[in-house]
């Protein structure tokens, strides 16, 4: 499995033209963040609207870093990715007393609020200050790793794979038992001895970190960020997709990611007219969420496992 | 020994307990009494979901209201609920072992020696691997138990643990739990509408009526007792 | 001073409490928070624009509007609703931003960015309260927004399809089964919640602009008043809605934070919400 | 004339399991039929399908020859089959007695208060609670409010699921006598019940299944008077889940 | 008579580039733009323009025989999206050069692409700071610094404004940029200003125009784009302020249409810098622009001022390549050839354009203004050059090079 993975890893991104780079590098980076959401929605079964704030927390928190002490891209991104781990967690704070839709909106308000201090503060681009702005904007480097695209690209899905077995590493242990307790009811995991507000709290950090991971990649991708990547209304978005890819598999998250970035791309590099494209997708997202409950990796993996069955009968 | 003194609840104005005191002693003691007379939510305050308004519960002189609801659990009290809570998506072994997650056990053979302890206990040793969801009732019923069973419970209360299952798979739960004592040294409270299973696992039953303390004894005895009688048991006029 | 941002905030403030209603009478019927309902009212808003420049009179405009509005909500509601009823509320409510995206982008199509504005009759009456002239529109939002709120209060408390709708939107399978015919109260509830997502519209495309992209997305600050309200209670959504649009307004005199005022509706809605929290134990699986 | 509640070689299936395979089973108006059989037999299954819930995928259910398979539940229950679901369920957000309006709103105002005046005599406590919100009940009290809800809807059938589940002897006794009143007034009943014993000593008819097919089906008396007619059903299915 | 013939003869070889009436055939030469095109504001009207333009050439001999293919893309308002597609024009097609760009987001993304991949930009549409500081994009348009200076210029010589509010976006390189040097350039001549900043999702204009009364401001530089200026317009009304104020607008306000959707209300009374000439200019290539839409446009594209800056960045690029081998023409040589380009006079510019080689590039800084009429736009001046240390440099910088010098 891992080894396939990796020969996919080393092999595609040498086809791919420079388009179709950049857009899988976008693509892969929004798997990693959708990573985030459904450790919180398939795990906890609690909703985050915020994601995509978190993943410019992560990235606002990358460059500042950079411009202030030049450090190697790996170690600002370990930053920023425990800051944001930070405020999703400050986010998941009413998740204690709150699940469901009204805990989704809690965040969603998060991710509103968000936008509009990003909007106006903007990422850092080299000025003076914690806030400063400068004249010319001053690019971050790429990683070392991932200078090209095409390395580039190869680099961001390490880290997914990283991210991925960080949080099949969490779902293994305690804290993934802990979490399937409280799925089921909160009560029952109280009685079992969990210590519901601090893996509840966990949960929400982990997402949150994973989502800085994702905000850094993207920061390392494009050099400078620009706050119109960020309103709250792609936050729903990416909630909206994870579950149309499938929140409950690795191989949903990458569709999520693909649905996310490549699809607008393939539709805008098709000229289809944007506009049209927003009908297309909108009309795409309410079909894939009547006709596939469990996701559409929900869906392949079930055909799968019938194809199974049936040659097995014969 | 668990000392119940004086707890009282209400919802807004809904009295759900009205000053309950009474000292249990036995391996097994019952609860029973008419629906919503109290008993799950007497089980609620022992697990800290309810906080009493006021009173008291000392349990082998632990004050166990001062301590939060997990902070119980790891103390020694463990109880399963009315609807069932097995996980679907975590093996049976898992299920047991997210119980042992937070309690003081250290070593990783101990924790694993108990588990097998516990699922053999209830005779689900063939099925540690199997997913919650692939269980029957029965089963998933089995697997609360053992939950409660691992890390030295002290007390372990079951709240209608019989519901649903048919005449021989109750004879089975009322073997389990007879053994618990025995077998785990812990002391269990049992509530049940089913009064064959309490006249037999109980050594002595608490009778709650509209939150009030009706009777207490051996379990025998409560049986007959006319006010027991009339008010549960719906015998009187039979009679 | 104080007085003319006062005024100027619960003008501000009808705008956000009349779409919260408008969220909160259909989510309490069908458990759907309606995230196309900026979309829906944008896109009644664009074709009274449409119509006023064809030179129509205007009432055919507010009969366009209302009527367009109330038959999107009515075909998501007949249409899709029905296919997504058994999901949680949240993934209910997610879908919905498809449906927005479709509205979104269909509006955009036919009208294109370009300078617009939206005449209605009201604009031109209006009257003077501590220094703030208030237009017949906004006096005309304020009020609806508290004949819609009592008015629809009084009549899900009191009426028998009001009982119905609480019953489907607490457990639709259970009800159903207890003999509620949910399809057609379910109809009732997107029809009255399309009507208002269309006088909505209107008001905003008014007050605001017509622009099909700032209309559509005006639901999340309304979702804001909603949340104060716990997608619930109606007084408490309006009160919410003005309190939201008094503090966005008074911020207006901290110079430091001026700039930043439109984070109002989320502060204050987090802040309330979590006030009103205060005394919640832990939840239980289940409940929200 | 007396009505029939047919059902004719039912097949339904859940995920992709066949949960009811080729059932066929009756119940007439007055008589009151019991169902048994082990956990995940079925039953409540056949419930659900017959209150139409779960999609039928062949075969047939009527009533009085009228067909009923895939209608809407709510047409079902007003042509007169009543399901009490398992699981004490009620409409939490609304007070018990909203509970009771929304079962017999389509009645008359009077005849409504008149049912839900009955359903008060059987239930008493009921009628104290009646202002409190059903998901604040005691998991017995909700049941009697889903009990409630049959009763509101002056059905001529009856299917309860597990109906004494999670009540006092003195209530199950109490209901077990309303449910023989109910049948002596020509109202056909299905019961669902894990007290065999219970089941069988109301019982005019008594159907085993398991694992969605009828094992046995007779009179309550055979079961009495030969056990293992129910012990063999229980292990059929043991057998074939051995063998597969 | 004779003089009018021979502009028209002017016009006329100007109009169809090489005026041989042929189709050319040769290998293409590939051209991109990278345009704002799906989200809140529709930014391609100067590539359509350009697009217009090329095929009018193209029909007429292209460029010495070599068709241009020109290649628009829409980067959607999103950052990535312009990323995206830059790299696919720039890397995967190998174009030599865009035209014609417009947007909001694109320059600041891609600036370091363009730079890295040699490629130049003659851009139309520049909205943020960052497109004016880019080494490698220069722009026919101004953007709102010069274009605020000059209307609030012209508001203290003919109105008598004392204080200013300058109503801007809350975006640092959009509205807090540009408020701040138009704040800078008042205390520069001893007057005041301060910034009312806004969200661009604020539902109601109604605070900041509170805000703006309460600044104690006698004018009120609407800084915005058009529609939210059109809503701020809008609460003035409601608050009947219309003569207690000044009102003032950067070029955004001139746009077809906004005259009557304003409404009669504001005839006369609100003023705008434009940052090209009028429209219906009588010059010569105002006249080919419009000529050129009509003929080789679409119906429904826009005839407005980004139209003219996109048709005159065409202009530049293909009067640059008219003068290169054609066999030459590859991204290096085309790159030199526009960056050479100096002194380009057009009387669709109130000034002439240059592209030269800094880190700044703000070659189009004089500006007109007109007054909104109940039906139309009505001249207040000609074109004119603000005064200020901000243009003081520009100039002589302009002038060491020789970069406008004829
Ligand atoms: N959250 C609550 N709010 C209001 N009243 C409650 C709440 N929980 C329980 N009650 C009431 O308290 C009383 C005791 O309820 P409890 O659940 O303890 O009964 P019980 O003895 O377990 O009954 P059963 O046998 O039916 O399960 C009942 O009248 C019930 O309605
Ligand atoms: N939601 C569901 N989805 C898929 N399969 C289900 C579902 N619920 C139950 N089943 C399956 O349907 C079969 C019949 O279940 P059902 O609940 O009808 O049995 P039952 O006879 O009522 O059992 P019990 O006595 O435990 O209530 C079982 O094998 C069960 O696993
Ligand atoms: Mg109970
Ligand atoms: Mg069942």
């Amino acid at each position: 499995m891992l080894l396939s993975v990796a020969a996919l890893i080393l092999i595609v991104p040498s086809l791919l033209d420079a388009l179709y780079l950049r857009v899988f590098i976008s693509s892969v980076i929004f798997t990693i963040a959708a990573t985030g959401t459904a450790v919180l929605y398939a795990r906890l079964g609690l909703v985050s609207l915020a994601q995509v704030a978190l993943v410019g927390v992560g990235g606002w928190v990358t460059l500042r870093m950079w411009h202030a002490t030049g450090l190697p891209f790996e170690v600002n991104m370990l930053a920023g990715a425990i800051i944001s781990g930070v405020v999703g967690m400050l986010i998941g704070l009413p998740a204690l007393r709150m699940r469901g839709l009204f805990l989704a909106l809690i965040t969603l308000m998060g991710a509103a609020g968000f936008q509009i201090l990003v909007t106006g503060t903007q990422f850092p681009n080299g000025g003076d200050g914690v806030l400063g702005i400068a004249v010319t904007s001053i690019f971050m480097p790429r990683p070392l790793l991932g200078e090209s695209d095409e390395a580039m690209l190869r680099y961001v899905c390490v880290v997914a794979v990283l991210c991925f077995l960080l949080v099949e590493f969490n779902r293994r242990t305690r804290p993934g038992r802990a979490w399937a307790l409280i799925r089921k009811s909160e009560a029952c995991a109280m009685a079992s001895g969990v210590n519901v507000a601090f893996y509840k709290a966990w949960g929400f950090a982990l997402a949150g970190f994973i989502a800085g991971i994702a905000g850094a990649l993207l920061a390392g991708t494009l050099g400078v960020l620009d706050a119109t990547t960020f309103p709250a209304s792609e936050s729903i978005l990416l909630f909206a997709l994870t579950v149309v890819g499938g929140a409950y598999h690795w191989l949903g998250l990458v569709l999520t990611g693909l649905l996310f970035r490549a699809a607008p791309a393939v539709l805008n590099d098709i000229g289809v007219n944007g506009h049209l494209a927003y009908v297309i997708f909108g009309a795409g997202l309410l079909h894939a969420l009547i006709t596939a409950p469990t996701g559409i990796a929900g869906q392949i993996l079930d055909g799968l496992t019938q194809l199974a069955k049936r040659r097995a009968g014969r | 020994m668990i000392e119940i003194r004086d707890v009282s609840v209400s919802f807004g104005g809904v009295r759900a307990l009205t000053n309950l005191t009474v000292n249990l002693a036995d391996p097994v003691v019952g609860i029973i009494g008419p629906n919503g007379a109290g008993k799950t939510t007497l089980l609620n305050v022992f697990s800290g979901f309810v906080t009493p308004g006021w009173g008291s519960i000392c349990a082998f002189d632990t004050d166990l209201l001062a301590m939060r609801p997990h902070q119980r659990a790891r103390w020694g009290l463990r109880r399963s609920f009315q609807t069932e809570q097995v996980v679907d998506d975590l093996s049976v072994a898992d299920n047991v072992r997210a119980m042992l997650d937070s309690l003081p056990v250290t070593s990783r053979s101990e924790r694993e020696r108990q588990i097998e302890k516990a699922l053999t206990y209830v005779h689900l040793e063939g099925k540690a691997d199997e997913l919650g969801s692939a269980l029957n009732t029965y089963e998933r019923r089995m697997v609360e138990l053992a939950k409660t069973l691992v890390g030295s419970p002290k007390i372990v209360l079951l709240d209608e643990p019989g519901a649903g299952l048919r005449d021989e798979e109750v004879d089975a739960l009322r073997q389990t739990i007879l053994g618990i004592n025995e077998q785990f040294g812990a002391m269990t409270l049992l509530i049940d509408h089913d009064v064959e299973m309490i006249a037999a696992t109980c050594i002595s039953t608490v009778v709650l009526d509209f939150g009030e303390l009706l009777a207490f004894g051996p379990t025998a005895e409560i049986l007959k007792d006319d006010r027991v009688k009339a008010a549960y048991l719906g015998i009187e006029e039979a009679e | 001073m104080y007085g003319v941002f006062l005024v100027a905030g619960l003008a501000l403030g009808a705008i956000y409490a009349l779409s919260g209603v408008g969220l909160v009478v259909l989510y309490r019927s069908t458990g759907v928070l309606n995230i196309a309902y900026g979309a829906i009212g944008a896109m009644g808003a664009m074709l009274a624009w449409q119509l006023e420049q064809m030179q129509y009179p205007e009432p055919v405009a507010w009969v366009a509007a209302l009527l367009a509005a109330t038959l999107l909500s009515l075909a998501y509601g007949r249409l899709v609703a029905p296919y997504l009823s058994y999901r949680e509320p949240v993934v209910k409510a997610v879908a919905t931003l498809g449906f927005a995206l479709m509205i979104l982008g269909t509006a955009n199509y036919f009208w294109v960015e370009a300078p617009r504005r939206l005449y209605l009759f009201t604009d031109a009456m209006g009257f003077e309260v501590l220094d703030v002239r208030i237009t017949g529109t906004r006096a005309l939002v304020l009020i609806a927004t508290l004949a819609t709120t009592f008015g629809i209060a009084i009549f899900l408390k009191h009426t028998r399809i009001g009982l119905l709708m609480q019953a489907l939107a607490n457990k639709r399978e259970l009800s159903s089964v207890l003999g509620v015919p949910v399809i057609r109260i379910e109809t009732y509830a997107w029809l009255i919640s399309g009507v208002l997502a269309g006088f909505t519209g209107l008001m905003f495309g008014d007050l605001v602009r017509p622009n099909p992209g700032a209309l559509t997305f005006l639901v999340i600050p309304a979702i804001a008043a909603a949340i104060v309200g716990r997608l619930e209670s109606l007084p408490m959504t309006l009160a919410g809605g003005l309190i939201i649009g008094v503090v966005e307004s008074m911020s207006t005199l901290i110079k430091p934070i001026a700039p930043y005022r439109s984070i109002a509706p989320f502060v204050v809605a987090a802040i309330l919400l979590l006030w009103l929290q205060r005394n919640r134990k832990l939840t239980f699986s289940g409940h929200d | 004339m007396s009505a029939i509640l047919e059902i004719d070689n039912l097949n339904v299936v859940r995920g992709h399991k066949p949960v009811l395979r080729n059932l066929s089973l009756r119940i007439e108006a007055g008589k009151t039929v019991a169902l048994l059989g082990p956990n995940g037999a079925g039953k409540s299954s056949l419930v659900l399908a017959m209150a139409g819930v779960l999609p039928i995928a062949s075969g047939i259910i009527s009533l009085d020859g009228q067909n009923l398979v895939n209608r809407p539940p709510e047409i079902i229950r007003r042509s007169g089959i009543a399901a009490i679901l398992e699981g004490h369920q009620v409409l939490t957000d609304l007070t018990v007695e909203e509970n009771l309006r929304v079962a017999g709103f389509y009645l008359g105002q009077e005849d409504l208060l008149a049912e839900m005046n009955k359903a008060y005599e059987i239930f008493p406590e009921l009628l104290e609670l009646r202002k409190r919100l059903a998901g604040t009940l005691s998991g017995g009290q909700q049941q009697m409010v889903a009990v409630a809800h049959a009763l509101m809807a002056k059905p001529k059938f009856i299917l309860a699921d597990e109906l004494s589940l999670g009540l006092a002897p003195v209530i199950v006794k109490r209901l077990m006598s309303v449910l023989e009143a109910l049948a002596n007034k020509g109202c056909g009943i299905l019961l669902i019940e894990q007290f065999t014993h219970v089941a069988l000593r109301l019982a005019d008819y008594v159907y085993v299944i398991n694992r969605g097919r009828v094992h046995f089906q007779g009179l309550p008396a055979e079961v009495q008077a030969n056990p293992r007619v129910l012990h063999e059903a229980y292990l059929a299915g043991d057998f074939e889940l051995a063998k597969s | 008579l004779a003089l009018t013939l021979s502009g028209t003869a002017f016009a006329q070889q100007k109009l169809y580039g090489l005026n041989t009436g042929k189709a050319a055939s040769g290998q293409p030469i590939l051209v991109g733009s990278v345009v704002g095109k799906t989200g809140p504001d529709d930014f391609s009207a100067g590539a359509l323009a350009a697009k217009a333009y090329f095929d009018c050439v193209n029909s007429n001999g292209g460029i010495n025989g070599r068709p241009i293919q020109f290649l628009i893309e829409d980067d959607q308002w999103k950052p990535e999206v312009a990323g995206q597609v830059a790299s696919k024009l720039v890397k995967d097609r190998g174009v030599v050069a865009l035209v014609g760009n417009g947007s909001f987001v694109e320059m600041t993304v891609n600036a370091k692409l363009y730079e890295q991949e040699n490629v130049a930009v003659v851009a139309s549409a520049c909205a943020v700071r960052e497109c004016f500081e880019a080494k490698n994009i220069a722009s026919t348009n101004q953007g709102p610094v010069p274009s605020n200076i000059a209307a609030v210029q012209w508001a203290i010589e003919k109105l008598g404004t004392k204080k200013v509010a300058c109503i801007g976006l809350n975006i640092p390189s959009n509205g807090v940029w540009s408020c701040n040097l138009t704040n800078e350039w008042l205390k520069e001549k001893g007057l005041s200003g301060v910034s009312v900043l806004m969200n661009p999702g604020a539902p109601d204009a109604n605070s900041a125009l509170l805000e703006a009364v309460a600044s104690g401001a006698d004018t009120f530089l609407m800084s915005l784009p058009a529609g939210l200026a059109q809503a701020f317009l809008k609460a003035g009304q409601d608050q009947n302020l219309r003569d207690k104020y000044k009102w003032v607008a950067p070029t955004p306000l001139y746009k077809q249409g906004i005259p009557e959707s304003i409404g009669a209300y504001w005839g006369d009374k609100v003023h705008v810098a434009i940052e090209l000439t009028k429209w219906d200019g009588a010059g010569p290539d105002g006249k080919r622009w419009l000529a050129v839409m009509d003929k080789y446009g679409a119906k429904s594209d826009p005839r407005d001022t980004f139209s003219q800056a996109g048709f005159v960045s065409a202009n530049i690029f293909v009067d640059a390549l008219l003068k290169m081998d054609p066999k030459k023409i590859d991204r290096a040589n085309v790159t030199k050839a526009l960056k050479a380009v100096k002194n380009y006079r057009t009387d669709l510019l109130c000034g002439p354009w240059y592209f030269g080689d800094a880190d700044f590039h703000q070659p189009n800084h004089a500006s007109m203004i007109v007054t909104i009429t109940k039906t139309g736009f009505k001249s207040e001046t000609g074109c004119f050059d603000p005064s200020g240390k901000y243009f003081d440099k520009i100039r002589a910088m302009e002038k060491a090079q020789k970069l406008t010098g004829s």
